[in-house]
C-alpha cells in the first residue's frame, strides 16, 4: 500500500459469499467495483485499482482478495494456498482450504 | 494488503456453511476479520486462543472461526470467561458479546469483570440494537430513536459503554468502529495484549433492523455516517469531555498497566504455598 | 517377602456437614470453585476459600451472584478442572438456566443446594426439602439429572465425592441436595486417606484432533472431552448441536443428540440409583426417607422394633433417577409405606407413583421449619 | 484413649444469650467429646438473628452408639445462662435432669433444685475477662459430666484454640472444673441424687 500506483494488482470477487451490501463499491477510491445484475460485486476498472485495500478490509463477507499482478497480468499464484486465478482455466475463484496447523501433542 | 483475504480464510473454519449468518452490510463481520488478523499478527496459536461468545447476532461470531470457541447464554459469556481465564491463565480468552448482551442483561457481570480486572478482552458489538431477535431496543439504543418495541422514540437514555467500564474500573477502554477497520486492527491487538480486563467498544451498524428503522437508507448510509460523525480522541482538545458537536470519540480511553485478577491470585497462591512448606 | 505398606493417613474432624462437603470435594480432586453466599449453604464456600489457594492451582473465585458462579464453573469445567459451587433454595433457582446449559454441552460439574424453607426468601436459617422435584426439572427443556442425598456429616463427605464420580463418569452435572439441619450439624468424620478413595476422572481424548468428533455416540453414551487449550479446538454451544458440536436443527441429528443425553444417564440406573435398607428383611410398615428426616426416621424404627412392630427405613440415597426397584420391592411386600419430608409431599409422589396403588401411602409433611421428630414417624409407623 | 462407657442419648443444652460465645462452647464440648473421647456426638446450634444479639443455644448428643436423630427431644443436662433462656428450655429437661444456671444473670430460677455458679463474675472478677465465660462453663460441665475426662478436655480445649488465647481460657477452665468440684460435690453423687428427686417428683405438676 505504499505505493498508490494504478494497474499492479488483481481484484478478485468470490461471488458465492458475496452478499452485494455495495461496501465496495461505495467507498473504493478508484470506482474499481460496481454492483452487476445479480445483486453482486464485481470487477469494473481493474487497472484503476490503487491497491489501498479498503475493499479488502471491509468486506463483512471476507469475498474480495487484492492479489499483486505478475509480471504476464495474472495473478501471482500462492504456492501455500490453492486460491486460483479467477481467469485461469477453471474460471471462477474458489475459497482455499485453511493451511493444515502443525498436530499439538494433546498431553502437554 | 495482498495476503489479508488469504490469512483470514486460514483462521476459518471451512466446514461452516459460508457465507456466514450475517445481514448485507453487518459490521459484524469486519470487526471478525479484524480479530483474525489482530490474533494473526500477535502470533498466537489458535489453540491459545479462546473466544467466548454469548446469545444474539454477535454470538454467531464464535462457530466460524478456528479457535477454541464457546457459545454461552444471553448475558453471560463474561462469567464462563472468568471461569476459563482463572482456571488457565496461559489462554488468551476473548469475548464477544453485544449491546443487548453485555449492557442490559450482562451489565452486572460486565462491571465485575471490569471491577475485578480479570484478564479477558470484552469485544462489546455495539450495533444499538437486538438484531437477532427482530429489531427490539436495547439499553444501547439512542434516546429517541425507533425499534420494535419503541415505536414511537425510546424515552431511555443510552448507555455510554466507554464512560461505564472506566468507572467501574476496566484498565482498558477503547472505541472503534467497523469503519476504521485499520484503527480497530490495532484496537484489538492492544487489548488483547493487556494484562488485565480490557474491553473494545466496536460501532457494528445493523442495516437491517437498526438502520432501516432510524432513516438509513441503506449499509452505504451507515458507514457514511460512521466515517463523519466519529473522531480520534487524540485529535480533540480536551480528551475528557465530549465534543460539543455530537461527534462520537474513538480511539483509547483508558490504558493502564495494572495486574489481572488471574495473576494477583496466582502470586497470592506461590506466597501462601511458599510459607507453607 | 515384607511388602512395604504405605501408612494410611486418615484425618478425624468434628465437622459441620458443609465442612465436610467442602472436604469431600477437595477428596475429589475438585480444583475450582466459584461461588456466592447464600445462607445456609457458606461454611462449604469459607472452607474452599481457605483451602483452594494452599493447594497446587487450586482456584476460588466469588463471584457476583449464582449466575456467574455456576457460568464460571461451567467455564473451568471446560477447561478441564473438577469444578463446584454451593448454594442455597433462592440461588439455585438462578442457577437453572446455566444447570440446562451444563447438561447441554454435557459438563461435568457439582451444585450442592442446601435446603432452606421458601417459597422466596422464606426461611433462610431453617430446615427444609422443599427443592426436590426443582433438582429434577427446574431448568427448561427434557434432560435427565442425577440428584444426590446425604443424611449425616459422614455421608456428605462420602456423597459429595460420590457426585464428582458420577459427573467425571456421565458428564453430566450432579446435584447433592443437603437440608439446613445436615449441613449444620457437627460430627466426627473421618477423612480418609486419597489412596482409599475410587476417583474418577473424565475420559479425554486419544486420537488427533483431526479425527475427534467431539460429541460422537459412544458405547456408554458418553462421549471423550477435550480440555479447552489442548490441542482439539472445539466449539461448544447451548445450541442443539451434532457430533461435531456445531448447531443443526435437522431433526435426525436432534433427535440422536437429544436420545444419547437420556440414554448415557438411563442405561446405568443399576450404578446410580443408591439406597441404604434398614430391618427391612421381615418389615409389615416401611419408612422411605432421606436426607436429615432419615435420621428422625431411623430412630423411630428402632422404638417400633422395641415396641414389637414391624418397621423398617429405605434410606433414598439417590433421588433421580428415582431408585424404583428398591422402592417398587417394598410396596409389595408391606402393607404401609410411610414417607415423611419437609415438603408438601414431593417424594411421596414418586412413591406414590411407582407405587401405583397397590398400598397403603402415609405422607407426613412439615413446612414450618423443623425438622420432623422421631415421635411423628413413630405415631405413623404404629 | 480409654473406652467410652456406655451411654445412651445423653442431651445437653447450652444456652443463654448471643455473644457469651456458647456456640464455640458447644463446639469445644462435642469436638472434645467426639475426637478426645471417642463417643458419637451430634452438635447443632441456633444460626441467623437468633445466634446474633439476642438469645443463643447449642446442642449437644452424646451416646455411646451412633446417634439417628441429630438434635435434642429431652435435656439431661441444661446450662442457662439468662433468665429468658432457663425459663424458655426449662420445660424441656428430663425429670432426672439437671439444671446448671450463671447465679450472676439467673436470680430467680423455676425450680429449686439447681445447680449454679457466679460465671459472669467469676470471669470478669477472677479472671479478668468477660469472653472467658464459656470456657469456664466447660470446666463445670466437665465435673458434671460422668463420662468426661477432665485432661483429656482441657487438652482438646487447648487445642482447638488460637495461641493467642489460650491460657487464659485453661485457665478459666480450671477455674470452673475448681468451683464445681468444691460447690458441688461428687458428680455420682449429683446424678444419684437428680435420679431420686425426679422420681419422687413423678406426680408433681410443673406448672
Amino acid at each position: 500500500m505504499s505505493k498508490k500506483q494504478k494497474g499492479q494488482t488483481r481484484v478478485c470477487v468470490y461471488p458465492d459469499w458475496c452478499k452485494g451490501c455495495g461496501l465496495c463499491v461505495a467507498f473504493c477510491p478508484a470506482k474499481v467495483l460496481v454492483l452487476n445484475a445479480f445483486g453482486k460485486a464485481e470487477v469494473a476498472n481493474e487497472d484503476e485499482c490503487i491497491n489501498c485495500g479498503f475493499c479488502e478490509l471491509h468486506c463483512p463477507d471476507f469475498a474480495i482478495a487484492i492479489k499483486p499482478r505478475a509480471r504476464n497480468g495474472a495473478a501471482q499464484p500462492d504456492p501455500r494456498s490453492g486460491w486460483e486465478d479467477p481467469e485461469s482455466e477453471h474460471g471462477r475463484a474458489s475459497p482455499p482450504e485453511p493451511t493444515p496447523e502443525p498436530n499439538p501433542n494433546p498431553e502437554e | 494488503m495482498a495476503d489479508v483475504t488469504q490469512l483470514i480464510h486460514d483462521y476459518l473454519r471451512h466446514n461452516k456453511k459460508f457465507p456466514h449468518v450475517f445481514c448485507a452490510g453487518c459490521g459484524h463481520g469486519i470487526v471478525l476479520g479484524s480479530l483474525i488478523r489482530s490474533v494473526h499478527a500477535l502470533g498466537l496459536p489458535k489453540d491459545d486462543v479462546v473466544l467466548v461468545a454469548g446469545i444474539g447476532c454477535s454470538g454467531r461470531m464464535a462457530v466460524y472461526v478456528d479457535f477454541n470457541t464457546v457459545h454461552t447464554t444471553h448475558g453471560r459469556a463474561l462469567t464462563f470467561a472468568t471461569g476459563i481465564k482463572m482456571a488457565n491463565p496461559r489462554l488468551k480468552v476473548i469475548c464477544v458479546m453485544g449491546d443487548g448482551d453485555a449492557m442490559s442483561i450482562g451489565g452486572n457481570h460486565l462491571i465485575h469483570a471490569a471491577r475485578r480486572n480479570i484478564g479477558v478482552t470484552a469485544l462489546i458489538l455495539n450495533n444499538q440494537i437486538y438484531g437477532m431477535t427482530g429489531g427490539q431496543c436495547s439499553s444501547a439504543t439512542p434516546q429517541g430513536d425507533i425499534s420494535m418495541t419503541t415505536p414511537f422514540g425510546s424515552l431511555e437514555k443510552a448507555f455510554d459503554i466507554v464512560d461505564m467500564c472506566k468507572a467501574a474500573g476496566a484498565s482498558y477502554v477503547a472505541r472503534g468502529t467497523s469503519f476504521h477497520a485499520i484503527q480497530l486492527d490495532r484496537l484489538i491487538s492492544s487489548a488483547i495484549m493487556h494484562p488485565g480486563f480490557s474491553v473494545v467498544e466496536v460501532f457494528s451498524p445493523c442495516p437491517t433492523q437498526y438502520g432501516r428503522k432510524n432513516k438509513f437508507r441503506n449499509a452505504v448510509d451507515m458507514y457514511k455516517w460512521l466515517k463523519s460523525n466519529t473522531v480520534k480522541v487524540e485529535t480533540l482538545k480536551d480528551p475528557t469531555q465530549k465534543p460539543d458537536d455530537g461527534r462520537i470519540p474513538i480511539g483509547v480511553f483508558r490504558d493502564v498497566e495494572e495486574p489481572g485478577l488471574e495473576e494477583r491470585y496466582f502470586e497470592l497462591q506461590r506466597k501462601l504455598m511458599g510459607q507453607n512448606r | 517377602m515384607a511388602v512395604q505398606r504405605k501408612k494410611r493417613k486418615r484425618r478425624e474432624l468434628f465437622a459441620l456437614g458443609n465442612e465436610a462437603v467442602a472436604e469431600g470435594a477437595l477428596l475429589a480432586g475438585c480444583s475450582f470453585y466459584a461461588g456466592y453466599p447464600i445462607t445456609p449453604s457458606t461454611e462449604i464456600m469459607e472452607v474452599m476459600a481457605n483451602r483452594l489457594p494452599l493447594i497446587e492451582d487450586g482456584v476460588f473465585i466469588q463471584m457476583e451472584d449464582e449466575i456467574a458462579s455456576m457460568g464460571a464453573t461451567i467455564g473451568a469445567s471446560l477447561a478441564g478442572r473438577k469444578a463446584m459451587t454451593a448454594t442455597s433454595g433462592p440461588g439455585f433457582a438462578l442457577m437453572q438456566e446455566h444447570i440446562g446449559y451444563a447438561c447441554m454441552v454435557e459438563a461435568p460439574l457439582v451444585v450442592v443446594n442446601v435446603m432452606r424453607g421458601g417459597p422466596s426468601t422464606g426461611l433462610p436459617t431453617s430446615p427444609a426439602q422443599a427443592d426436590v422435584q426443582m433438582a429434577r426439572w427446574g431448568t427448561h427443556g427434557d434432560h435427565p439429572i442425577i440428584v444426590l442425598s446425604a443424611s449425616d456429616v459422614q455421608e456428605c463427605l462420602e456423597m459429595t465425592v460420590t457426585a464428582f464420580n458420577f459427573a467425571e463418569k456421565y458428564r453430566t452435572p450432579v446435584i447433592l441436595l443437603l437440608d439446613e439441619v445436615t449441613a449444620h450439624t457437627r460430627e466426627k468424620i473421618t477423612v480418609p486417606d486419597p489412596d482409599e478413595v475410587e476417583i474418577l476422572s473424565r475420559v479425554t481424548p486419544t486420537v488427533p484432533p483431526e479425527w475427534f468428533k467431539p460429541y460422537a455416540d459412544t458405547a456408554r453414551g458418553v462421549p471423550a472431552m477435550a480440555p479447552i487449550g489442548s490441542g482439539y479446538r472445539t466449539h461448544v454451544t447451548g445450541l442443539t448441536h451434532d457430533v461435531m458440536g456445531y448447531p443443526t436443527q435437522r431433526p435426525d441429528e436432534v433427535k440422536d443428540a437429544m436420545l444419547r443425553l437420556f440414554r448415557k444417564i438411563d442405561q446405568y440406573y443399576g450404578d446410580i440409583q443408591m439406597s441404604d435398607e434398614y430391618m427391612l428383611d421381615d418389615a409389615e410398615v416401611a419408612v422411605v426417607a432421606y436426607g436429615s428426616v432419615a435420621r428422625s426416621a431411623h430412630l423411630a424404627v428402632e422404638q417400633a422394633r422395641e415396641r414389637g412392630a414391624k418397621a423398617g427405613l429405605l434410606t433414598l440415597k439417590t433421588l433421580f433417577p428415582f431408585p424404583r426397584p428398591a422402592v417398587e420391592k417394598l410396596t409389595h411386600r408391606c402393607h404401609t409405606v410411610v414417607v415423611p419430608e419437609m415438603n408438601m409431599g414431593q417424594m411421596s409422589r414418586e412413591v406414590k407413583r411407582v407405587n401405583n396403588g397397590r398400598t397403603k401411602v402415609r405422607t407426613i409433611n412439615r413446612v414450618d421449619g423443623q425438622i420432623i421428630t422421631p415421635s411423628e414417624i413413630l405415631k405413623a409407623i404404629l | 484413649m480409654k473406652a467410652p462407657q456406655p451411654i445412651d442419648r445423653f442431651e445437653i443444652r447450652l444456652s443463654g444469650l448471643g455473644g457469651q460465645g456458647l456456640i464455640t462452647l458447644g463446639r469445644l464440648l462435642g469436638s472434645a467429646l467426639a475426637l478426645g473421647h471417642g463417643y458419637y456426638v451430634t452438635q447443632t446450634q441456633s444460626y441467623g438473628p437468633e445466634a446474633r444479639g439476642g438469645s443463643s443455644r447449642a446442642d449437644v448428643v452424646v451416646s455411646s452408639r451412633p446417634i439417628s436423630y441429630p438434635k435434642t427431644e429431652s435435656l439431661d443436662l441444661l446450662v442457662a445462662l439468662s433468665p429468658e433462656a432457663c425459663n424458655s428450655y426449662y420445660r424441656l429437661l428430663k425429670k432426672t435432669g439437671l439444671l446448671l444456671v450463671d447465679t450472676t444473670l439467673v436470680k430467680h430460677a423455676p425450680t429449686n433444685v439447681y445447680l449454679g455458679l457466679p460465671f459472669t463474675q467469676m470471669a470478669k472478677e477472677q479472671i479478668g475477662n468477660p469472653m472467658t465465660i464459656n470456657t469456664m462453663v466447660m470446666g463445670a460441665v466437665t465435673h458434671l459430666l460422668p463420662f468426661a475426662d477432665a485432661r483429656v478436655m482441657r487438652k482438646s480445649l487447648e487445642a482447638n484454640l488460637p495461641a493467642k488465647i489460650r491460657e487464659v481460657n485453661a485457665k478459666a477452665f480450671a477455674l470452673g472444673l475448681k468451683q464445681a468440684q468444691r460447690h458441688f460435690g461428687d458428680a455420682g453423687g449429683i446424678w444419684a441424687a437428680a435420679e431420686e428427686n425426679g422420681a419422687h417428683s413423678e406426680d408433681d405438676i410443673i406448672v
